[in-house]
């Protein structure tokens, strides 16, 4: 199963080799790794809650990496999301792409931390001095999907 | 057996599901609607909603950035709705 | 030092950990890990040599990592590549990078890798079942260092 | 004091250093070179190799896709050359 959704951490080295196995086929791994940060908008965030919507969001996880394996030439891909309480400098998302060649796993990479920004059903609730409050969506995730149906 | 051309509208029975934002708007994160109109689809649901006034017609509002999920996949207004589907109501998401 | 030779390998992972530390300023982190594959233009690859020019090289990779922050909006950089004699699914090298925003941390990662490509003196003699050959630099590594210049 | 603009060119000696393929094909790694010319610079190094023929001449041919380091940076042909510089030939990099 190439997509996973749960509370605990997850070591990347290890998914990292995991997902290689021993293929002497790949090349390239890119991996990308989403931290929380302790500031956003210019407030300080102490802790954050992550929702999602189960059942949909493995079944909307795994579109994405088929569709990443329909546009790019990659061995293998895997997302881990976590959901549930966070605070700054945990992980939150890791995307790893395997491939021959550097270019499909840096394009795999990022094509699905872009659409999973705005496709996939995970929703973040900040709690800040001020209180909580729901994260709104940014125009830049936005801009950055578009960017792929313009290319295609 | 009544010709299903002047038969009454079956009723479809649908499991709404609210996300996020707004579970916390509308004070709720499921319910079940009845739907009594002829073909029932996605905009049918989200005219009942709207129709219950207050919080549910301004998060509803047209140009609101509410995706809807059919059957756990995102679906367009004129998806057509069959008893037992579960219609979910999705804010823009912030994951990853 | 943000930049490694060595002849041991390297656990990505700890590497990975060891950059983040505990800067709560960092939401995202690029990597790339590049892999001995077990056959190269066609021709089954029993093993490599990789040679570098010491002396050089770190600083060479140090200039790559300084344009790198002059272009790119992130917090911190580390390049680890290997030298001597590897094997196929070895791991070769490691970029990572981390950034406030995964824009900046992904084309940092990719910009490192490319330059690295085209200007670190490093060099691979592959053994094949023919005997043993420099592997021939690849258009497709210039072409990528090009687009860097004219995106410029 | 001689007029420095009469006297002999002084030597200047420098270390040349074969990467790789060149190292094979020139069967050194490395080698010292005393230039007599004035000002002497990276393409001056280029003519003395050449001018030794046979796979010198060959390998280093214009064309040919070989960088040269000046003191362990990328230099250009017109690069000027002190006692005691390193200069070092490269094929084209194959890392990564």
């Amino acid at each position: 199963m190439p997509v996973r959704v749960q509370t605990d951490d997850f070591d990347a080295g290890r998914e990292i080799a995991t997902l290689r196995g021993s293929d002497a086929r790949i090349g390239a791994v890119a991996t990308f790794i989403g931290t929380v940060r302790d500031i956003n908008d210019g407030t300080p965030v102490t802790s954050m809650a992550l929702e999602h919507y189960p059942g949909m969001t493995e079944k909307a996880l795994m579109a994405i990496v088929e569709e990443a394996r329909g546009r790019f030439s990659i061995m293998d891909a895997l997302v881990i999301h976590r959901v549930g309480a966070l605070r700054p400098t945990d992980q939150i998302v890791l995307v790893a792409v395997t491939s021959a060649h550097r270019g499909d796993a840096f394009d795999a990479c990022r094509f699905i931390m872009d659409i999973l920004k705005t496709r996939a059903p995970f929703w973040k609730k900040e709690v800040t001095p001020a209180g909580s409050r729901w994260v709104d969506a940014r125009v830049a995730d936005v801009d950055a999907e578009q960017r792929w149906s313009t290319d295609a | 057996m009544p010709d299903s051309r002047t038969a009454m509208p079956a009723v479809t029975t649908i499991r709404l599901v609210y996300l996020a934002r707004l579970r916390e708007a509308f004070g709720r994160s499921d319910e079940d609607l009845a739907l009594m109109v002829p073909a029932p689809n996605v905009a049918a649901v989200l005219a009942v909603l709207r129709a219950r006034g207050g919080i549910w017609a301004e998060e509803l509002a047209a140009g609101r950035a509410v995706r809807v999920a059919l059957n756990h996949t995102v679906a367009q207004a004129d998806a057509p709705l069959r008893n037992g589907d579960e219609v979910a109501l999705l804010p823009p998401v912030t994951g990853g």
